[in-house]
């Protein structure tokens, strides 16, 4: 068990991995475990595709679907942005305001200490930490699944050199490799996803690797190699979308742990540079300013938590409805 | 077991060679923003003689290989040179903060034990319930909190806010850092850094509750006549907790490596934020012999985690099984 | 099952209890200990003062140059003489008296009799010249030998050819005779560093790495325990004492790396004194209320906002090729509103700066700088007249900042004024030994820097920051006019003159925008309600000499 | 004298999401001190739930028993404190289970399984438990008893494991064993192996047992009486004489002719019954077998056969059992239909 196992994080920050997570949270879409497990077995629909099922089960499932409209709507909010927040509130990193603020009607997140609308603040504040989820875990998902289906299908001398490089990954700890390495890139937007993204595909390559390798043992994969396809083929068309269920979760839930990760890299000065709006650097500055203006505490906060929070129970939700055990 | 034990260690080997050439490689100049001799020198004038004299102690001068070869060897002989901020030994930093995370991390374990453990058996025992129902959000919402906006607030509420009703029982840390310390100022703190793993820590009892109970050795026991108190907490129990304790060991080492987050937020001496200011400062020396530190202590501690593993489960103890 | 939670119930309200009653525990010891054990004859006797600190360098004198550590070293160590916290005036201190040749070359010591170190020896003339002389050895990287440069025999020390200060003469164990190489009236303030401090030899020759973390001084406090880095330093009222019996007994120097964690350690009631982050000033005064003369504290005038000789200033990179047109440079100084800069960021505690030379140096001219004002229009106009209208085609520029220190927020401000003008740019922050190898190396743009007075005289305002070469110099201005004019400056005897001479070079640099001032400094920092008496004197060093706390 | 165990009707539905899932629908036997019962059927027939109803091992939600009686002694069972089923599981009634892999727990010592119900029930000392619990696993053959009582499961073959839990099931010296499928998941040679040790535990100890199993083959040396379930209903029960050699039902006879035995094979071939077992949310109307059936009729297809007794003490539910033209010889291998 000791090679294949990890965690979540190198001291406190934690992102949302699901592995850990062994399988825990059925509490909306499983069939209810019993002491004695009698049930007997129940077809009671005809099985549609994999998807088609997995889709039905996730819209039974109050939370993720709470997930995923939150998600739409912070993406549909500060894509349009550009339309309508200027207009009626302020340019994010416009300073015209008297600062310290409380909430009003012109400014509904009040102003920080040196005049910026908070509300544009964060509404801008969610580009970055979308494009830095979603560039990051592409990132890392390139890398991932690269290394991970080499590694799980050749295995062999590659798979051992892949698998150490991620052991020596994971060695490190999380926040102090991010810092380490952000120190080396120099802190920028850029570099932000790009040391996440980077840190990041030892977890998913393993991943993968792991579910190729039970993938790999079924007959059909015997059959088609038997029947003279070439290797990609057999990988891009039987092993991969028998593998992906686990990737589609870990992804999920990974672009909520860069969310965090890129918040609290900010947060700690590594991150996205000022004036650019971000919501750890926004915490970042409100550090002193909890009681005169909790609000420039309380809104950046809240956006990264509802926001990984929706990540997180999307994750949750597909990987029940697609029935994946996620563990070690 | 022994045998277990060694191969363990011989796997080690590898991965902190690797972990050591990826800092030296950071050592090279040109990758670091920073002439590293002007960094030694700091703001004393540099000589030509007096960079001579630095490239020499350094090693500087010397093919990279040989640079790694007394780098290594350096390290192994608990030598991770001097801190270029502070007139001090990185040896000597380290020993200072470890104490402080060590402390840190010991008590944000304890509450992880206690709160985490408590909350997944509840939540397994009464699946379904009200407190289920609880106990699943609210590790979801843990798990998305980012912990240093928890422990902002924290510090906000029960470090001032409502300072004048709990007397201060919850004062912030900084001022705790007496000696003996203040075991007081550790509450907030290890609330804060225990948080995520908390509800990791129930997110896995829980599951591992419901599958040990779903476990053919569970009808067993009930046939056997036992009361399902006994059953759920004797038989269940022993089993789920297996992996728990395999993350809270393995979460015990990450905190020991030093918990960056909580140590800024709360201005925690420890070794985590040691190395997150030396990043601030580009104290290289203590970066690397930070990290490599901390590098071997998760490396120790987990393997410790295995042993205990090993010692826990008899399946692994005695080996395989027989057939 | 329910039998069994409630089992686990109990055990984690027992805990939580448990934790309760430790905390209160905790309190009571504190308390105990703190009110000291005399009885409190004197109602101002007693106490132990929390002050914050971040990380000193060395509180060792033989490298105590930056503030924290020199606040440490003045309550363990005594010079030869001391400051008056509030008028700066010299007083003796380990000297009870000193004399000088007419010519000011040679100056004599007489020290205290009968002054005790806190390994409880006695403090002879001897002692000091060990300090000095262990300051002037090479081999010990002191980097504030300089102090000492004028004595006879330092530069012997320095290449190395002499092992002892020729100039530094032991005439009895009560008698220090100093010599100079060169007539220096102002030598006296020169001794009163803390750095200058004796030590006792016996105790450094020991264990020198033991001492630099736990000195043994002839100061008012001692060392109650090695010094904890990171952490802590804590000093005691040192019984033997030869001077007045400070009235606290002693203090807790609290290390924290972050300002805005020791306000809210000041605000949870840990600390006694700490700067006040920007965004709470105005709220800090109206709570505690502002100290009448800015730098003495006291219940209920806890805020102090007293001036201090220095200036917030923007570097220009007057070699960069944009940058280099004294009409860009104006046009950039007359975009920015630092009115707007002192209301939001200090509340409007701090002053728009219309000059390079602060208000309290003898000389200072209101508008010393004629583009040290907020006008955007004639900055719109400056900038046309550079050949940018409106800003086209002005290339896109960098303002860098060393991070971490509120920098952000004033550039950020600038960043939009500029803006304003057409001018676009972008904020570059690093860490900053990296961003003075940065300015050093003229691979900047726009910068910003700090200067303090070392001297309150103008020259040390404009020789340091213009003069062809100097190594402060970050904006690389260069006009050999206004250097010719430095130098003869120096050599005016006439006062008057002199100062005319200055501000006639003020002028000219501040016609050419060669640097841009903003704002100039003053203290923001805030006592808790149980001290009385506190000074922070407008050097930034607070004295715990007349502090007493409520009890 | 009156039975030791007699189950009327009984009913256990599971409520699931799906719906209601009537595992065992109305079933009633009886059963004599000393006396072994076969219920024998195919997976999803009932006969598992029906024995773990027996205990009242069914977890409510979502099992529950729907109806019916289960007299222990004179005493029914659903009406006992859950005190008083305690105390009968394990002490009176035990079982044992299809898979001895994971049927103990794997963290505990097996002598130590063994004994917590001696230390439970017989009120033993751990030194005398563990000692009863030494003998216990003698008696059923394990080797080196002292030393195998302080292993763990996983140091045990399949076939010990097995042993170890007769020893666990027999500690308490049981009214009633309740083996569910004891063999299945054994090798052949040691499937015969623990049945003859069944056999003998029941000599030396006089307990009666309930043997499940799919297998009709495995209980024709062991059982007294015979009872076939399908979809959650009994379709025949006799002596096992009975069943074997005049059995009524088409179930029953497809069952037998699955069954490789050439000892009473009549017709030579192997004739294995088509199709699936039934969708128990999802019943078919009628005889729940006539989709199976080889000579569904109409009537089949809407009315549900009653089971009765044909002969004195054999009893079948089928529509047409008893009527002298209808009898096993005449029954198509079905192997050879189409059926959907």
């Amino acid at each position: 068990m000791s090679a294949d196992r990890q965690h979540p994080d190198g001291g406190d920050l934690h992102t949302p991995r699901g592995p850990l997570d062994a399988g825990g949270h059925e509490l909306q879409d499983q069939p209810p475990r019993t002491l004695v497990p009698a049930v007997p077995e129940v077809t009671a629909h005809p099985s549609r595709t994999l998807w088609g099922d997995a889709w039905m089960r996730l819209r039974k499932n109050k939370l993720a679907i709470a997930g995923l409209t939150w998600i739409t709507f912070i993406i549909i909010v500060t894509v349009s942005a550009d339309l309508w927040v200027p207009q009626n509130f302020a340019e994010p990193t416009s300073t015209e305001f008297a600062s310290m603020q409380a909430p009003s009607a012109d400014h509904p997140f009040g102003t920080d200490r040196i005049g910026r609308d908070v509300f544009s603040r964060v509404v801008y504040g969610a580009r970055v930490s979308l494009a830095v989820g979603i560039l990051a875990v592409s990132i890392s998902l390139v890398i991932g699944l690269a290394l991970g289906s080499l590694s799980g299908y050749y295995g062999g001398l590659l798979d051992a050199f892949v698998m150490r490089t991620a052991d020596i990954f994971f060695a490190f700890p999380y926040t102090l490799f991010a810092i380490a390495l952000l120190a080396v890139l120099g802190p920028s937007y850029r570099n932000v996803f790009i040391a996440i993204g980077i840190l990041g595909w030892p977890s998913i390559a393993r991943v993968l690797r792991s579910s190729i390798l039970s993938v790999k043992e079924n007959e059909y994969v015997d059959a088609a190699r038997a029947m003279g396809a070439s290797d990609l083929r057999i990988m891009l068309r039987h092993i991969m979308p028998n593998a992906i269920a686990p990737i589609i979760v870990y992804g999920t839930m990974s672009i909520g742990g860069a969310i965090i990760t890129e918040a609290a890299l900010s947060y700690l000065g590594m991150g996205v540079q000022p004036p650019t709006p971000s919501w750890g650097g926004m915490l970042s500055e409100a550090k002193a300013l909890m009681i005169p203006a909790p609000w420039l505490t309380v809104w950046p906060g809240f956006a990264i938590l509802t926001t990984v929070l929706s990540f997180v129970l999307m994750g949750d939700g597909l990987r029940d409805a697609l029935d994946v055990k996620m563990k070690d | 077991m022994l045998k277990y034990v060694f191969r363990r260690i011989l796997q080690m080997i590898p991965v902190f060679l690797g972990v050591t050439l990826i800092l030296f490689a950071l050592r090279i100049p040109g990758l670091l923003p920073g002439d590293p001799v002007q960094l030694i020198v700091g703001e004393r004038e540099l000589t030509p003689a007096l960079r001579a004299q630095i490239e020499e102690e350094h090693h500087l001068n010397e093919s990279v290989p040989v640079q790694y070869g007394y780098y290594i060897s350096g390290i192994l002989q608990g030598d991770l040179g001097r801190s270029l901020q502070k007139n001090r030994t990185v040896t000597d930093i380290l020993l200072d903060k470890f104490p402080n995370t060590a402390r840190l991390a010991v008590s944000a374990i304890l509450v992880e034990i206690i709160i985490g453990l408590l909350a997944g058996i509840i939540s397994a025992v009464k699946q379904y319930s009200f407190w289920d129902v609880v106990v699943t959000l609210s590790t979801s919402i843990l798990v998305s909190v980012p912990v240093f906006w928890l422990g902002m607030l924290l510090q906000m509420f029960f470090g001032i806010k409502i300072k004048q009703w709990t007397g201060g029982a919850f004062s912030l840390p900084m001022s705790g850092m007496g000696s003996p310390p203040d075991l007081v100022h550790l509450i907030l703190p290890s609330i804060t850094l225990a948080s995520v793993s908390t509800a990791y820590v129930a997110r896995i009892m829980r599951s591992q509750m419901l599958e040990a109970m779903g476990q053919d050795y569970i009808r067993t026991a009930m046939a056997k006549g036992l009361s399902e108190r006994v059953v759920v907490f004797k038989h269940a129990l022993k089993n789920a907790l297996i992996p728990v304790v395999t993350f809270i060991g393995i979460d015990l080492g990450a905190l020991m490596g030093g918990a960056i987050l909580t140590e800024s937020v709360f201005s925690w001496p420890g070794v985590g934020r040691e190395i997150y200011l030396a990043v601030m400062q580009r104290d290289w020396p203590v970066v690397m012999g930070g990290v490599v530190v901390v590098v071997l202590i998760v490396m120790f501690v987990n393997l410790l985690v295995d042993i205990s593993y090993a010692v826990l489960d008899p399946r692994i103890r005695y080996g395989g099984t027989t057939e | 099952m329910s039998e069994r939670f409630r089992k686990g119930l109990a055990l984690v309200l027992a805990l939580a209890l448990a934790a309760t009653m430790l905390a209160a525990g905790g309190c009571t010891t504190k308390t105990d200990e703190e009110p000291g054990e005399e009885p409190a004859v004197d109602e101002k006797v007693g106490g132990t003062f929390n002050f914050y600190i971040s990380e000193p360098a060395f509180i060792d004198p033989i490298n105590l140059q930056e503030s924290e550590g020199t606040q440490v070293g003045q309550s363990v160590f005594d010079s030869l003489v001391t400051f008056d916290p509030l008028t700066s005036e010299v007083k003796p201190a380990a000297a009870e008296s000193w004399e000088s040749n007419d010519d000011a070359t040679v100056w004599t010591f007489y020290l205290v009799q009968g002054a005790k170190f806190h390994n409880g020896r006695e403090v002879t003339a001897q002692d000091f010249k060990y300090a000095w002389e262990r300051i002037c050895t090479p081999a010990n990287k002191s980097e504030i030998a300089y102090h000492l440069g004028v004595v006879k025999g330092y530069d012997e020390m320095q290449a190395e050819t002499a092992t002892e200060l020729e100039g530094v003469k032991v005439v009895d164990d009560y008698t220090l005779e100093v010599t100079l190489n060169y007539a220096f009236a102002d030598f006296e303030y020169v001794v009163g560093h803390p750095a200058l401090a004796p030590v006792p030899a016996e105790a450094v020759d020991a264990d020198p790495a033991a001492f630099a973390d736990m000195p043994i001084g002839n100061g008012p406090f001692k060392m109650a325990e090695p010094w904890a880095h990171d952490q802590y330093i804590k000093v005691v009222k040192f019984d033997d004492y030869y001077g007045e019996e400070p009235y606290i007994d002693g203090v807790d120097f609290k290390i924290l790396s972050d300002q805005d964690a020791a306000f809210l350690e000041f605000q949870a009631g840990n600390v006694d004194f700490v700067p006040i982050p920007s965004g709470q000033i105005q709220a800090t005064v109206d709570e505690y209320g502002e100290s009448p003369d800015g730098y003495t504290v006291n219940p209920g005038e806890q805020v102090s906002l007293g001036e201090e000789l220095a200036i917030y200033y923007l570097l220009v990179n007057n070699e960069d090729e944009t940058l280099k047109d004294p009409a860009v440079r104006n046009a950039m100084s007359l975009a920015i509103d630092r009115q707007d800069i002192c209301d939001k960021v200090f509340e409007g505690t701090r002053v728009p700066a219309t000059g390079i030379v602060p208000p309290g140096i003898v000389g200072h001219t209101p508008d010393a700088f004629k583009s040290s004002k907020y006008d955007v229009e004639a900055a719109k106009a400056a900038l046309a007249e550079a050949g940018y209208p409106d800003g086209a085609g002005f290339p896109k520029i960098s303002l860098e900042y060393n991070s971490g220190s509120g920098h952000e927020d004033i550039l950020q401000l600038v960043q939009e004024d500029l803006k304003a003008i057409g001018i676009e740019s972008e904020l570059v922050g690093s860490e900053w030994a990296q961003y003075l190898d940065k300015l050093g190396a003229k691979d900047y743009q726009v910068g910003r820097l700090g200067w303090i007075a070392d001297y309150p005289i103008m020259d040390n305002f404009l020789y340091p920051l213009f003069k062809t070469g100097s190594t402060d110099n970050y904006a690389f201005y260069s006009n050999a006019d206004v250097d010719a004019k430095l130098d003869e400056a120096r050599m005016i005897v006439d006062d008057d003159e002199r100062v005319a001479q200055y501000q006639e070079i003020e002028k000219i640099v501040g016609d050419a925008s060669a640097v841009i001032p903003m704002f100039y400094y003053r203290h923001t920092r805030v006592a808790s309600d149980r001290v009385n008496e506190g000074i922070y004197s407008p050097n930034g060093l607070f004295t715990f000499e007349s502090v007493w706390l409520t009890k | 004298m009156g039975s030791l165990l007699e189950v009327t009707d009984l009913k256990t539905h599971f409520h699931t999401r799906d719906g209601v899932v009537k595992a065992v629908d109305g079933v009633s036997f009886s059963l004599a001190e000393g006396q072994t019962l076969a219920i024998v059927g195919e997976s999803g027939s009932g006969k598992s739930v029906t024995a773990l109803s027996l205990m009242r091992l069914i977890a409510d939600p979502p099992g529950k028993i729907a109806g019916g009686r289960i007299l222990f002694r004179d005493e029914n069972v659903l009406e006992m404190s859950d005190e008083q089923i305690r105390s009968l599981r394990g002490d009176r009634i035990a079982m044992i289970f299809q898979d001895p892999m994971t049927s103990l727990n794997p963290v505990f010592r097996v002598g130590y399984q063994i004994a917590e119900a001696l230390r439970l029930h017989k009120g033993m000392d751990r030194k005398a438990a563990n000692a009863r619990a030494v003998e216990m696993l003698e008696l059923v053959g394990i080797p080196n008893a002292p030393s195998r009582a302080r292993d763990y499961p996983h140091q045990f073959s399949g076939g010990m494991r097995q042993r170890g839990m007769i020893a666990m099931a027999l500690a308490c010296d049981p009214d009633i064993l309740i083996a569910d499928e004891p063999t299945t998941a054994l090798d052949v040679t040691i499937q015969a192996q623990i049945l003859e040790l069944m056999i003998e535990m029941q000599q030396r100890t006089g307990a009666a047992i309930i043997m499940i199993t799919h297998d009709l083959g495995v209980v024709a040396d062991m059982a007294n009486d015979v009872m076939v379930m399908y979809a959650g209903r009994q379709v025949e029960y006799g002596t096992t004489d009975d069943v074997y050699y005049r059995p009524l039902h088409p179930y029953t006879w497809g069952l037998l002719d699955s069954l490789p035995r050439h000892d009473i094979s009549e017709k030579g071939d192997l004739c294995p019954i088509n199709g699936q077992p039934p969708s128990l949310i999802d019943i078919p109307s009628g005889c729940a077998f006539h989709p199976r059936c080889p000579y569904a009729k109409d009537v089949c297809r809407t009315d549900v056969p009653e089971l009765r007794e044909i002969e004195p003490g054999h009893s079948s539910a089928c529509h047409f059992s008893g009527e002298p033209e209808f009898t096993r010889d005449v029954m198509p291998c079905s192997a050879d239909m189409e059926v959907e």
